[in-house]
């Protein structure tokens, strides 16, 4: 049991208890939180390498047994989602320093305990535990969506705040449910459970199930569900966004997550019932977020709706729940993650430089570093619709190659094509808008506070890994596919969580 | 990356025809600071170096052999790095490349000193690269990468001058509907490779049949024309081409008439083994080349702008080109060929030698031109032939392939119709004949004017080579068509029919008197006469409507835009009550749909009895309940029903034999309501009504819905029997977690971890509240506070009996803490109740002699106990690790001390210590934070504590009050 | 001393108070009630700066003593008032108390006494705190009630406090 | 006992909803509170009713109340008192900033300070 | 022990007496003054009454001391007085013609809940005639 | 005999109750309702003896204490509200 797999959660933690302590000082607080992120960043790689060995490792708190105790798991998914956090909040925190950190208070405890929050998300093996950590992840970022105050941030932040405490209170009765039926909390002794639920259970399995995809898509911005996304993104402060970008990936990892360990292939009444939901969801989720990109007025609108849009892509493929489009599911939930964070990036980058005119689509006089931004606008931009060569085009590739066999192929294509198209519009006009048209606008914009091109760094980054995602989308696939293959067959999770508990129970199946 | 190289044919060199241009699109960028001409050269240098693999590389192309090279991409979804290079492929990456040299020439003439020359370069290279990739791609995903990198390097290129509107929006359209058609293609490929099982071209061409009797082959077959036609402007997706004249002529002349547009035509010529010969196919292919043809050059004809006339003129050939393939048969394929190379040479010697006229007399309109051949005589003589040549004039390459073209056609019934094609083939070289010579005359023939913008002569040899160079072949083709071309047209065309013969036709100046050289002659006269007849005819088309696709397409998309905006606008009405109905009614549905969908009995387990104080705490809640629903607008008597509520659900809990959480409740009650009310006391009183009776009624019935749902929900799973696996937790609780009381060992223990992220909110819920409030108040926030309704207030801010009685209280309050934590292991009670007692007994204190009073005597500062709070948990976790037990693993044990006896001590108690600071933490940092709002505004002094009653005779001034009215002092 | 123990009256109390709270009259607890009746005036004292002065500690005792009398006594006059008669029969009325006592502790001390006992509650303080203001539930002779309130507790309490 | 429970969840969910739906901060806020009423008795209920059984280990009981939901519902009451607290904060807070606590109408688009959203 | 069952079981009855006089005068009485009466008085004995039978009972039956009974008693006399003090302070500020059958303070002084208009010159006042 | 007593009173507490919320109820000013809830807290404290006493367990004493100190608290906090606003100045 390796203790590796608790650092991506406590490190935080205990960075932000530190920090706090540290208030009096904001250098020192910086260069801790700066080098907590780091240390994460470097413990989430560890924690990968244990994790692509293969084997599924879970860690027992307290030292009690499963199911009794909280357990966390760590498998292929949850060490790639957890290595995708440390890689993005590396990036947002070099850019969060440059000035962002200062327009609040504590904004870097409140960016630690985000992060324990979102990898307690990913580790945990347990579904109220689950709760605790959705929870600890949603109100540090409502403290985040709030960091430098004003009113179009307090608006938002309500409504962002008032969904999800529906959505927590909703995510309550599901798992009241779900052990009301099954008498357990444990994820894989769920999965165990779930196939032995008495038939005149069933109705309130299925309920407790769907309840509990609700919530899940609730996060992960979900059509009907998405509505506080568009605000509160488009008000948070930018690198505070930008981390947004894996908040609503911790609802699809957790839709991914339960929906193919517990109620997957031997999910018993409630075998793959959240799929006929997800995919008529998704594809309206799809629409809006073309849509909403079509009809973005500012630049920061127009990357909500985009995040929106791939979350659409992504559940597409999730929908479908074998590990083949899975596969193509979590490349595409890499590439989003980083893209998405890139977008905002540069949008909170353009908007510092532009004056007045800040991410509003309309053209002002030309900007500081122009030429680099304006690049770097184009490589995300062709990422974030999808056109090659970066990683968009690979995850579009992928959904629809996975999903070319399903009985809504023609659905699925036809929707996935014509709303890239018109993100591909959007994002072109946006572009011209404000990188060439701009070129025709007389005058100057008042000198901006010193715009540096390493400022830029951490947006370059980020779409570097776009491209390095498409490079090496072999390899990362290769790891992808087994990701998959382990999320298809939950044996291997339940026996490394319950160990002998789990011999026990097959043998009571056997007879 | 491991690399995994085809076996067949291993050729390095050619994986880098298309990446060379690509990469090496960065230099020109960093050249452009050593000057123009070593910027040219960068860009020149890598064409160059591609041509020159290209050559070694034809000697085994011409040997008939598939020169092949592969490279693992992304294998598990048929995504390869392969390419290949066979006649087509060769021929047209010749093409791109040659012509692409001089283009590189011409610019660095063309363009002026303050075009960013670096930038130009660079998206050229781009655009070469994407363009030769998209040739020799053998992975036809490989193919659709090449062709969306087309399509956005051309974006890039036709917007090269970013000021110029027409630019922006040639490019963005050209992206529109090129990108689209990408899409389009990648779906179409991603079928045909599903069809023919697999996604190498090399394997896909052997399998024609599989694929024409799939019955996909239909909507594949339409997809990946829809990629073919919007990319080759074909109708009706012509419009964008004309517009992508935007750009600077080298760009013009080089991917609209060139290369880019022919991508579509190469696609179906690729494609041609597997795709063509079917009815679909010819009916689809040929009649829309007909009339792209027809469209064209009718348009043409009346465009004044010289380059908007070639461009009409290339849509016209495009539809020539698309017909031909259409056709199906060996022969029409080896016409194409043979067409695509002689409209290439001079397509782009005219779209060159448009552009010397514009950088030299400084207009394109042919209205203000005229006369040139005598200043210009060198580039107007290159140019009258390339326009002989598009025109059709015998002893030039047009010539050639057009008459082949007709004679095709004449052979080919359309329905079972003979007469359809072979008319409407005449009518668009008639049309061609008439503007080509318009062109001609109105350009470069008739007397010299005096008005021309700039005064025109020839321009410096750079920029009239390249068009020299094209001019070449033109008339080299026209006049030993099969020396020259023989051997690329065959190899070519070979390719491009895949494995079938060619059958027998030769390259030559005359063929005879056939029907094709009645019909040129038809067009030659027809020509002729409709140039006579210009004007009347101008005067009739303008007099008749004309639907133009330009402006369709804007309509369309702005329709779609503004359809957009209003569709959001309805949408995302910001409203809450919206978005809160929208999912309670989803969730609604969906849980009811779960629950319908599942087999459900009743449960079995008894019922508990009914006694009367349950009946009377059911009545109060179900009563209150009501009530708030209909009372809310009174907010302070909400505010009183709701702790009535919480006062009866924690009295349900003891009742129900959880003595924990009814003391947590009853006291999380408390310290909310004090919350509420300090929120209240700043914000209006009451709520208006704002909603008519029927939103009320819907509202009532959406919320009587869930509600019915849930108590349903839960009766259900109340009545039926379960085991759960805290029947472990009541076994272990004692001599595993070292306390009595479950609930409290599973807290701190079981599932401590639960405890930590707890905790962990809290703080960060004081840390998010203390953010937001600590800001002062500014400007209007400021203002309203002052402003606000003072209603009538007393006159003591701390009374005097408060004052002592919570004097007294509160070293009880602590005590009464103190207990509460240290049995809470055993008994109900633990860090968190204790926390809020203390919590409570603070806030006693503010609430009795004031807030200053109260913080200024505190030892202890409110971050300061969250931090240590939660950093005391976190370690106490952390213990563990150095006994190599996982995280938050508790000890306990029994400690005998002398006159005190035995107690126990557990690490878990060190645990809840970190809960108790970071609970009373919490609650003062926020609740402090929100009492201070108001002296922040300074709406007020803050009257000085703890009494207002100064009291005479007494000596403790410490503790009695300075002032007696602090507000008017 | 003083600095040990700030209160020493409240340490007795604290230490008694936890006897009663665990119940258990053992060394351990009383250990315990005894580190907890130095630990928490030490805490709270600066919330308490000024120990009150108790005079005569047995006084306190028979002060007590009279004021549950009192209160047993009162409840069943009130009992009988509110069982067995109209509400608006009942003559009710303010009467003020001037105050002799000056110390907020023995103010608040038969403020507290009033409205325990029968009939009466006190309602407020003068601005200066040197008078009382009590509602009589019933009462006929207001000047008799106040006479009384002065002389069973006031007088007893002035011994106590000052 | 269940019929009284269940149903108390039910009323109180209702009235939760229904005052979400308002028009205003406020009664939003209570709504939640009752929401959170509702589904702290929801979730205690999951491990079914039982009376003069608390889960405190002692020698004479022969049976114990379901301990784990009472240890879940503890967490979820302490959770929704830190998020309410913030959400009343918010309330508050965003009422002072733009004078109207209305949240069915669009979020004010007022700029915010120019150094606002400066970086680097 | 007999005896003591009936001692107890009086007290308990006699506590839930008292608990039922309160609400019964709170329900009853005509106006906030003389419904304050009921509550603040026979609230203390009657939850004192269950305290005793409760103190009692574990004392005697159990045989089992329990005395910290008395702390919620002390507590409940601490603050019962103060409860009725604030509503009466609050109901008099709010009902006008409360105010006016209030008696004088005798003093300089106004009641302290009312008394806001002249405080300073009053306050002198006080002083002069503390000095005095 | 003590459990028919605890009976009785529980049942006689019932009915107080009823009569406090009556008040509530009715009010008719929002003192006379925190007054009935103030009453309320008293006779749920009551109640929680009683019941502590028919059960034969000490363990609902915190309770009854909590209850005693928070409805002094809430009520305070209400009072303090209507007479001054703000409640920790
Ligand atoms: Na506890
Ligand atoms: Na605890």
């Amino acid at each position: 049991m390796s203790s590796w797999i608790v650092a991506p959660i406590i490190l935080p933690a205990m960075a932000a208890a530190l920090l706090l302590l540290l208030r009096r000082s904001p250098n020192l607080q910086r260069q801790v939180s700066l080098a907590a992120t780091a240390l994460l960043c470097l413990s989430s790689i560890r924690v990968f390498m244990l994790a692509i060995e293969g084997d599924v490792l879970s860690y027992r708190l307290g030292d009690w047994p499963a199911p009794f105790g909280i357990v966390l798991v760590l498998d292929r998914l949850s060490a790639t989602m957890v290595l995708l956090s440390g890689v993005l909040s590396s990036a947002v925190m070099l850019h969060a320093i440059r000035g962002w950190d200062e327009k609040g208070h504590h904004f870097h405890p409140l960016f630690q305990f985000q992060l324990m929050g979102i990898n307690g998300a990913f580790l945990t093996g347990d579904v109220f535990n689950l709760f605790v950590f959705f929870e600890v992840m949603l109100i540090a970022s409502y403290g985040l969506l709030l960091h430098g105050g004003g009113p179009r941030r307090l608006g938002a932040g309500f409504q962002y705040v008032a969904i999800n405490l529906l959505g927590s209170t909703l995510f309550l009765f599901a798992v009241g449910i779900i052990y009301g039926v099954t008498g357990t909390l444990n994820m894989a002794d769920l999965a165990g459970k779930v196939s032995q639920v008495a038939a005149g259970d069933a109705a309130l399995l299925r309920t407790g199930a769907l309840l509990l995809f609700l919530v899940f898509a609730l996060k992960a911005a979900l059509v009907p569900l998405h509505w506080w996304l568009p605000t509160a993104y488009a008000a948070a402060p930018a690198p505070v966004a930008a981390l947004f970008a894996i908040m609503t990936k911790v609802g699809a990892y957790a839709i991914i997550r339960v929906f193919t360990l517990v109620f997957g292939a031997e999910g018993g009444a409630a075998a793959f019932i959240a799929a006929p939901w997800i995919l008529p969801a998704a594809l309206t989720t799809l629409a809006i977020g073309a849509i909403g990109v079509l009809a973005s007025r500012v630049l920061v609108d127009l990357v909500c709706f985009a995040v929106v849009w791939s979350m659409g892509s992504l559940l597409v493929a999730v929908s479908l729940f074998d590990a083949r489009s899975l596969t193509a599911a979590l490349y595409y939930t890499l590439h989003s993650t980083l893209i998405g964070g890139a977008l905002f990036l540069l949008s909170d980058l353009i908007a510092c430089r532009r004056g007045r005119w800040r991410d509003d689509l309309e053209p002002s006089p030309v900007m500081a570093n122009a030429a680099i931004l304006g690049g770097l606008f184009f490589l995300a931009a062709i990422a974030m619709s999808g056109l090659p060569p970066l990683s968009g085009f690979i995850g579009k590739l992928m959904i629809l190659d996975a999903t070319r066999g399903s009985d809504s192929a023609g659905w699925i294509w036809s929707v996935v094509l014509a709303t890239s198209l018109l993100v591909i519009i959007g994002f072109s006009r946006a572009g011209t808008m404000l990188f060439w048209k701009s070129e025709a606008v007389a005058g100057t914009l008042a000198p901006p506070a010193p715009a540096r091109v390493a400022s830029l760094a951490p947006a370059a980054v980020l779409i570097l890994g776009t491209a390095l995602l498409s490079l090496g989308a072999g390899p990362v696939t290769r790891h992808l596919e087994a990701t998959a293959q382990q999320l298809v067959t939950p044996r291997s999770y339940m026996d490394a969580v319950l160990g002998g508990l789990a011999e026990a129970q097959r043998a009571t199946e056997v007879r | 990356m491991p690399t995994v190289w085809s076996n067949r044919n291993v050729t390095l060199n050619i994986v880098l025809l298309p990446i060379l241009p690509l990469l090496a699109a960065i230099f020109p960028p960093l050249a452009i600071r050593s000057g123009r001409t070593l910027c040219a050269v960068a860009a020149a240098v890598p064409t160059v170096a591609a041509l020159l693999i290209l050559a070694a590389a034809a000697p085994a192309v011409y040997r008939g052999e598939i020169v092949q090279a592969t490279y693992e991409w992304l294998p598990q979804f048929g995504l390869s790095y392969s390419i290949f290079l066979d006649g087509l492929g060769f021929f047209f990456a010749a093409m791109i490349l040659g012509i692409g040299l001089l283009i590189i020439i011409y610019s660095r003439f063309y363009l002026s000193q303050d075009d960013p020359m670096g930038r130009f370069y660079a998206y050229l290279l781009l655009f070469q690269g994407a363009m030769v990739g998209v040739v020799v791609s053998d992975n036809i995903l490989l193919m659709v990468v090449f062709w969306e990198l087309t399509s956005l390097s051309s974006f890039l290129l036709i917007g090269y001058w970013r000021a110029l509107p027409e630019g922006r929006q040639g490019a963005r359209m050209a992206l529109v509907v090129t990108g689209g058609g990408g899409l389009l293609l990648l779906a179409g490929l991603l079928l045909l490779g599903q069809i023919a099982g697999s996604y190498e071209l090399t394997e896909i061409l052997q399998r024609g049949d599989v694929i024409k009797a799939s019955p996909l082959y239909l909507p594949m077959l339409l997809l990946v024309l829809g990629g073919a036609f919007t990319k080759s402007a074909q109708f009706p997706f012509h419009f964008w081409l004309p517009h992508a004249m935007a750009a600077p002529t080298p760009v013009s002349a080089y991917l609209h008439s060139a290369t880019m547009v022919k991508a579509g035509v190469f696609l179906m010529a690729r494609l041609w083994p597997a795709l063509a010969g079917t009815e679909a196919w010819f009916l689809i292919v040929s009649m829309t080349g007909l009339i792209t043809m027809l469209v064209g050059a009718w348009i043409a004809l009346f465009k004044d702008d010289l380059k908007a006339i070639l461009a009409y003129s290339t849509v016209s050939h495009l539809g020539l080109m698309t017909m031909l393939l259409g056709l199906g048969t060996p022969m029409a394929a080896v016409v194409a060929v043979f067409h695509i190379l002689n409209h290439a040479t001079f397509k782009a010697a005219l779209f060159m030698s448009a552009g010397i006229v514009d950088h030299e007399a400084g207009t394109r309109d042919i209205r203000r031109l005229g006369g040139l051949l005598h200043l210009m005589p060198i580039s107007a003589t290159l140019a009258l032939v390339a326009a002989g040549s598009m025109a059709g004039l015998p002893l030039l390459n047009g010539f050639l392939s057009k008459e082949m073209m007709l004679e095709e056609i004449v052979h080919t019934p359309y329905a079972g119709n003979p007469w359809i094609m072979p008319i409407l083939a005449t009518v668009g070289a008639l049309l061609s004949v008439a503007y080509s010579a318009r062109l001609a005359i109105k350009t470069y023939l008739g007397p010299v004017r005096a008005d021309y913008p700039h005064h025109p002569h020839d321009p410096p040899v750079g920029l009239w080579l390249p068009v020299a160079v094209l001019v070449v072949p033109v008339i080299a083709i026209g006049l030993l068509p099969a020396l020259i071309a023989g051997p690329v047209v065959e190899r070519t065309a070979l390719a491009v029919v895949g494995g079938q013969a060619l059958p027998s036709y030769y390259l030559a100046l005359w063929h005879g008197f056939t029907p094709a050289l009645m019909m040129s002659a038809v067009a030659f006269i027809g020509g002729a006469a409709l140039l006579m007849a210009f004007k009347p005819l101008d005067r009739l088309r303008l007099a008749t409507p004309r639907l133009e696709a330009k402006r369709v397409f804007d309509r369309v998309l702005d329709g779609a835009t503004g359809g957009a905006k209003a569709l959001v606008a309805a949408l995302h009405t910001e409203s809450l009550p919206r978005y809160f109905a929208t999912i309670v009614v989803a969730i609604t549905v969906v849980g009811t749909a779960g629950f319908m969908t599942g087999s459900h009995a009743a449960g079995t387990r008894a019922h508990l009895p009914v006694n009367g104080p349950a009946l009377v705490i059911w009545a109060t809640l179900l009563a209150t309940s009501l009530a708030v629903m209909v009372l809310h607008p009174n907010r302070l008597l909400t505010l009183i029903l709701t702790s009535l509520v919480g006062l009866g659900v924690s009295i349900a809990f003891i009742q129900f034999s959880a003595p924990d959480l009814a003391l947590t409740q009853i006291s999380v009650e408390v310290v909310m309501t004090i919350l509420l009310l300090l929120a209240l006391n700043l914000l209006p009183r009451t709520t208006p009504r704002e909603t008519g009776w029927i939103r009320r009624m819907w509202d009532g019935v959406i919320a009587s819905v869930a509600g019915f749902g849930l108590a349903g929900l839960a009766y259900a799973v109340m009545t039926r029997d379960f085991q759960p696996i805290s029947e472990y937790h009541l076994a272990q609780s004692k001599p595993g977690g070292g306390g009595t009381n479950v609930v409290n060992v599973i807290l701190v223990d079981f599932r401590g971890f639960d405890t930590f992220g707890e905790i962990i909110v809290l703080c960060i819920a004081a840390l998010a509240i203390y953010a937001l409030l600590d800001s002062s108040l500014k400007g209007a926030a400021a203002r309203r506070l002052a402003s606000m309704r003072q209603g009538e207030e007393a006159a003591d801010a701390h009374p005097l009996m408060l004052v002592v009685v919570t004097r007294v209280l509160l070293p009880l309050a602590m005590t009464v803490g103190a207990f509460i934590f240290l049995r809470g292991h055993n008994q109900p009670g633990g860090g968190f109740i204790a926390g809020l007692v203390v919590a409570i007994a603070l806030l006693m204190q503010a609430m009795a002699s004031g807030y200053i009073w109260t913080a200024e005597r505190l030892r202890l500062n409110a971050h300061t106990m969250l931090g240590l709070g939660v950093l005391l948990a976190g370690l106490t976790g952390l213990g563990s690790l150095l006994f190599g037990r996982p995280f938050l693993t508790s000890t306990f044990g029994y400690v005998h001390l002398p006159v005190i006896g035995e107690f126990e001590l557990a690490s878990a108690m060190a645990f809840d210590t970190g809960v108790f600071f970071a609970v009373v933490g919490t609650v003062l940092l926020s609740l402090a934070q929100i009492a201070r709002v108001e002296a922040r505004a300074e709406r007020k002094p803050v009257p000085q504590g703890p009494s207002d009653i100064r009291l005479v005779g007494s000596a403790r001034a410490v503790s009695q009050p300075t002032i007696a009215h602090s507000k008017e002092s | 001393m003083a600095r040990l123990f700030p209160h020493p009256i409240l340490s007795v109390v604290i230490t008694l108070v936890w006897v009663l709270l665990v119940n258990d009259i053992s060394a351990g607890a009383a250990a315990l009630g005894i580190l907890l009746g130095w630990a928490i005036p030490k805490l709270t004292h600066p919330y308490w700066p000024d120990r009150p002065r108790i005079r005569r500690p047995l006084a306190v005792l028979e002060y007590v003593g009279i004021v549950l009398k009192d209160i047993a006594v009162s409840n069943i006059q009130v009992a009988y008032l509110v069982l067995f008669r109209r509400g608006d029969t009942l003559r009710s009325q303010y009467v003020t108390v001037p105050l002799d006592l000056t110390t907020a502790e023995a103010i608040t001390a038969l403020a507290g006494t009033i409205t325990l006992t029968p009939g009466t509650v006190s309602a407020d303080l003068s601005a200066d705190g040197r008078s009382l203001l009590v509602h009589c539930l019933e009462t006929a002779d207001p000047a008799a009630t106040v006479a009384q309130i002065k002389e069973r507790y006031e007088g007893r309490l002035k011994e106590i406090f000052e | 006992m269940e019929v009284l429970i269940a149903s108390a969840i039910g009323v109180l969910s209702a009235a939760g909803i229904y005052l979400i739906l308002r028009q205003r901060s406020f009664p939003v806020i209570i709504g939640m509170t009752f929401l959170s009423y509702a589904v702290n008795v929801f979730l205690f209920a999951m491990g079914r009713l039982t009376v003069d059984r608390p889960p405190i280990i002692s020698s004479g009981a022969a049976a114990y109340a379901d301990p784990l939901p009472q240890a879940l519902v503890l967490t979820a009451i302490v959770i929704s008192f830190g998020m309410t607290a913030l959400i009343v904060v918010l309330a508050l807070r965003g009422y002072l900033e733009t004078g109207s606590d209305r949240v069915d109408e669009g979020i004010p688009k007022l700029p915010e300070p120019a150094e606002e959203r400066l970086t680097s | 022990m007999v005896i003591a069952e009936i001692a107890i079981s009086l007290l308990i009855l006699v506590g839930a007496f008292f608990l039922f006089v309160g609400s019964l005068g709170l329900a009853k009485l005509p106006d906030l003054m003389r419904r304050l009466h009921g509550p603040t008085k026979a609230t203390t004995l009657g939850i004192g009454s269950m305290l005793i039978a409760s103190m009692l009972y574990f004392w005697i039956v159990e045989g089992n001391p329990s005395i910290h009974e008395l702390l919620i008693t002390l507590f409940l006399f601490l603050t019962a007085p103060v409860t009725a003090q604030m509503i009466a302070k609050a109901y008099i500020l709010h009902n006008i013609q409360e105010r006016e059958v209030l008696t004088e303070t005798g003093r300089p002084v106004g009641w302290a809940t009312l008394d806001a208009a002249e405080a300073d010159e009053h306050s002198e006042v006080t002083q002069t005639s503390s000095n005095a | 005999m003590i459990d028919i007593a605890c009976i009785i009173a529980t049942a006689i507490i019932a009915v107080a109750s009823l009569l406090t919320l009556y008040r509530l109820a009715r009010g008719p000013g929002v003192l006379d309702r925190i007054l009935a809830l103030d009453t309320l807290v008293i006779n749920t404290i009551g109640l929680i003896v009683v019941i502590g006493l028919w059960f034969r367990t000490t363990m609902y004493f915190e309770a009854a204490l909590l209850f005693a100190m928070v409805g002094f608290v809430t009520t305070v906090a209400l009072c303090k509200y209507l007479l001054r606003g703000n409640i920790i100045e």
